[in-house]
């Protein structure tokens, strides 16, 4: 049943003269939630945006399904969604728009599920409010609607890596959330996260502290 | 065949289709001799082809024996040629060294109504042929130039006969 | 590969449509730089027709090179361009569709303004029509051109003076070409010789620039 | 040899102050850019002991 | 502490080898090609102020293209050589790549500005002027403008990696414009004289007057190895600093 996803081998990565891990590998297997710890700056946004492709200063090998990530890099973005400190959300455009693009450009989000995400995040009725009207955690919270568009074909080789998912979120919103991150591994999701809260989680969690690979 | 492929194909295609067009219409262009009227030879400017009262450059050589100098100003007077036709220049200035009868010269000017060339500036174009006085000179009793071409003052005499 | 093209460009006509100011600006400021010239150097009406065709295209090149800096830097501040980069569809398209939208905000309005500005600076009625042409066809190549340096330059705080020092050396030749097929126009020589040149740039850049603009835009992500 | 005399070569026919200009700033571009890789060098390698040093003497 | 860890992993120790290699070699070569170089430059000065005759229209500002010309030969083929560095750089990931197009560029730069200013020099008592609106002279300005931009972008940059791909993406754009601006100038306005040297052509001057320019030439290449290669070492001495065998380097000296 365990399918390896994800492999991680010998990743190193300096920044500003630190060495913010050196000799990290790790493997991670379908369906479990890795849940990425450490002090601020001992690296973790860093390494998830390597494992995301977007930050190249590193040295080591990153496998997807036994392929490194930039040889087949459309196969890997086409299974991948990331959600990054930023609210990744057009403020000129309503909430409605901004995940109608999202579907567009990530064609692993299904745009017939926009409305019945938004209910799911709380957000029914702002679907055609700009969203500079919306409030920080709203606003957060349009971006999260996206976790609520994956396709249900392929849950199995999809991967979200979520920097600070619960930021700006209530508690309500938090639980609903974790419900949310559950189930998806419970359906054979794979997710990285980082997040300061305390995880409560019906999945297999895998826990990895960043500060115990660097130098200090 | 697989969709990334088509879409690596349709791209291959796309840049192959933008680079036929941009050689397609530079050889046009070159075809149309785009910018070869950088200055006009007296011959254009005698056919009237030089727009009148704007600044233009006229180009040519300075014909021999044509340079009057003012004993009491800096201006200079002499005939530009391109050995068909001749166009007379006014000029108020240092020339430049290189400048000399039988030498290539651009000059920047206005026509004036009487068809004389009010240059404000004569710059010398000068070849890319080098040689020692020396060489010059034996090569100029023979009456060729490095090239082994006649020299431009018999093909003048040729024009004045 | 059609699909996100069409994405991006209607998401950002949209967000220029309703942010009017990011493509009236330039506008204006290809206006205001045009009225300079006679309020500074001199209003005779021959002079100006003379000084027209070139005192036009720089205004105009001015006026897109204003516009750039703003091309990649609000979706790099929101979050929204890597999230561009991370779409497992072609970044080729993307850049392409970036830079069709920045041209439909800047250049076309600009070719489209100019015939006004010509009225004004006494450009002879004849070089209307090229003058018109010249610009559609140039300021597209500007776009394109521009937006790799506005890719390269979009993580830098200080940027807006970087992509100036950038982007004018490889502005120069449609600058000579496209003033002077006006200035042909005028003299009433023939232009499509320096359109064709024209059109053989816009061609090349259209296909080679999204390249370099994708390749920038991964490097200025990537911070 | 085609100066006679030692002015001759100086004046270089008229020309001496263009000719020696060029020559004279095409030296000092020459050094110049030698020179400062060379002296940043030296820099660089004596920052480095130092630090080096430095590091030795924590350990 | 740092230092220990890598050395365990070998991985580590055959990748940074390049650059040590890289900067031994440089170090055996730079005698070489500083030696050559100094005496090659000394040969031509001395054979162009003293033995070449002068020429028959220019006299002697004619002895300033020998200064003139090799570096604006040398400006342009440090850009491509620049550029293509760059390329390799992007493509095959050589940090060595990386850091001699970094080197190339103030040395490129400086010499466009030679080229530049010898001509306004020389144009001064042959065309009249000391700066004409000329296609050649117009082309080679805005290669200095290119060299401002890359040194520019890479001082605004920051971390080198990234400094190094993105300009070498600029210089990428800029080679393939080269020619556009080039042929652009050329058609725009005309008054200097075509090239001096073509490999395909027999040059348009006496023996007597070309030998020093080809050793001119000879030498000013010298000189750009010379100069690329002490920046290169200086380059490579600080971004590989945590390396053992720096460490040994210096600490030996």
């Amino acid at each position: 049943m365990a399918v390896l996803l994800l492999e991680v081998k010998d990743l190193y990565c300096e920044r500003d003269d630190k060495v913010l891990f050196e000799n990290l590998s790790f493997q991670l297997q379908q369906g479990t939630v890795l849940h990425l710890g450490g002090s601020n700056g001992s690296g973790k946004t860093s390494l998830l945006r390597i494992l995301c492709g977007l930050y190249h200063d590193y040295e080591g090998q990153i496998e997807f399904f036994g392929q490194k990530i930039d040889d087949e890099l459309a196969y890997y973005h086409s299974s991948l969604l990331y959600f990054g400190h930023q609210v990744s959300v057009k403020l000129g455009l309503t909430a409605l728009e901004n995940l109608t693009w999202y579907a567009r450009i990530q064609p692993q989000l299904d745009a017939s599920l926009i409305s019945k995400a938004l209910t799911e995040v709380g957000l029914a009725g702002y679907e055609q409010v700009l969203c500079q009207n919306l409030s920080a955690g709203q606003r957060r919270r349009v971006n999260l609607a996206r976790l609520y568009m994956q396709k249900t074909t392929d849950v199995s080789h999809s991967l979200w890596i979520l920097d600070e998912p619960f930021t700006a979120i209530d508690k309500q919103g938090v639980a609903a959330l974790e419900q949310h991150i559950s189930a998806f591994s419970a359906s054979g999701g794979t997710v990285i996260l980082t997040t300061h809260q305390q995880l409560e989680l019906n999945s297999k969690i895998q826990r990895l502290n960043l500060d115990d690979w660097g130098t200090k | 065949m697989t969709p990334k492929r088509k879409n690596r194909l349709m791209l291959v295609l796309f840049v192959i289709l933008g680079g036929v067009v941009a050689v397609g219409l530079g050889l046009y262009a070159i075809d149309k001799g785009v910018g070869i009227s950088v200055f006009y030879s007296p011959q254009q400017i005698a056919d009237g082809e030089a727009p009148a009262a704007t600044r233009i450059r006229a180009g040519g050589m300075v014909q021999q024996g044509s340079v009057k100098r003012d004993p009491n100003s800096l201006q200079v007077e002499f005939v530009l040629t391109d050995f068909k036709q001749n166009l007379t220049v006014i000029y108020k200035g240092i020339l430049p060294d290189l400048f000399r009868e039988g030498q290539g010269v651009v000059a920047q000017g206005q026509l004036d109504k009487q068809g004389v060339f009010q240059a404000v500036e004569v710059l010398a174009k000068h070849d890319e042929k080098y040689m020692p006085p020396e060489v010059a000179d034996a090569l100029e009793k023979a009456g060729v130039d490095a090239d082994g071409q006649q020299l431009e003052n018999n093909a003048g005499q040729e024009v004045s006969q | 590969m059609m699909r996100v093209f069409w994405a991006e460009l209607s998401r950002d006509l949209l967000l220029a449509f309703r942010h009017k100011g990011d493509f009236l600006n330039p506008l204006i400021f290809f206006l205001m730089v045009a009225v300079l010239f006679p309020l500074g150097v001199s209003p005779a009406a021959d002079f100006l027709a003379q000084i027209a065709p070139g005192v036009l295209w720089v205004s105009a090149l001015l006026a897109t090179l204003l516009s750039l800096d703003n091309l990649f830097k609000s979706d790099f501040d929101d979050g929204t361009l890597e999230q561009l980069l991370l779409s497992p569809e072609s970044t080729y398209m993307i850049a392409l569709a970036k830079a069709c939208a920045h041209w439909i905000t800047t250049g076309l309005p600009l070719a489209l303004m100019a015939p006004l500005l010509a009225v004004m600076l006494f450009l002879p009625a004849q070089a209307i029509v090229t003058l018109v042409i010249s610009l559609l066809i140039g300021t597209a190549t500007l776009s394109l051109v521009g937006a790799i340096a506005s890719a390269l330059t979009v993580g830098l705080k200080k940027g807006g003076v970087l992509i100036s020092l950038l982007v004018i050396p490889l502005y120069i030749p449609v600058l000579i070409f496209g003033a002077s097929a006006v200035q042909s126009a005028v003299d009433g020589l023939p232009v499509t010789a320096y359109l064709a040149i024209l059109g053989a740039m816009f061609a090349l850049s259209l296909v080679l620039a999204p390249f370099a603009i994708a390749a920038s835009l991964r490097v200025s992500v990537s911070s | 040899m085609q100066f006679d005399t030692w002015v001759e070569f100086v004046d270089m026919g008229g020309h001496g102050l263009y000719v020696w200009l060029s020559f004279a700033i095409a030296a000092g571009i020459i050094i110049i850019n030698v020179m400062l890789p060379w002296i940043n060098q030296k820099k660089l390698i004596g920052s480095l002991q130092r630090k080096f040093q430095r590091e030795g003497d924590l350990k | 502490m740092n230092m220990q860890k890598k050395q365990l992993m070998p991985k580590w120790f055959y990748q940074m080898a390049s650059p040590k290699w890289c900067y031994k070699i440089t170090g055996k070569l730079l005698p070489l090609f500083s030696c050559t170089g100094l005496a090659l430059l000394l040969l031509g000065t001395v054979w162009a102020l003293l033995y070449a005759p002068e020429d028959y229209q220019q006299g002697n500002s004619f002895r300033i293209i020998y200064i003139h010309v090799p570096s604006a030969i040398l400006a342009q083929s440090i850009y491509v050589t620049m550029a293509l560095a760059g390329a390799v750089g992007i493509i095959w990931k050589m940090k060595i790549a990386d850091m001699v197009a970094y080197a190339c560029a103030p040395v490129g730069a400086s010499m466009a500005f030679l080229a530049l200013i010898t001509g306004a020099i020389w144009g001064k008592p042959t065309w009249g002027s000391w700066w004409v609106w000329d296609a050649r002279l117009t082309s080679m300005l805005i290669l200095l403008f290119l060299y401002f931009g890359v040194m520019a972008l890479y001082a605004a940059m920051g971390k080198p990696s990234r400094a190094a791909r993105a300009t070498a993406i600029l210089s990428l754009v800029g080679l393939v414009n080269i020619p556009i601006i080039k042929y652009s100038v050329e058609w725009w306005n005309t008054l200097h004289q075509p090239a001096t040297f073509s490999l395909t052509e027999k040059p348009a001057m006496p023996v007597q007057m070309w030998l020093p320019l080809l050793v001119m030439v000879l030498g000013f290449y010298c000189f750009f190895a010379t100069a690329m290669m002490l920046r290169l070492r200086n380059e490579i001495l600080s971004r590989e600093k945590r390396t053992n065998w720096v460490k040994e380097l210096v600490t030996k000296v």
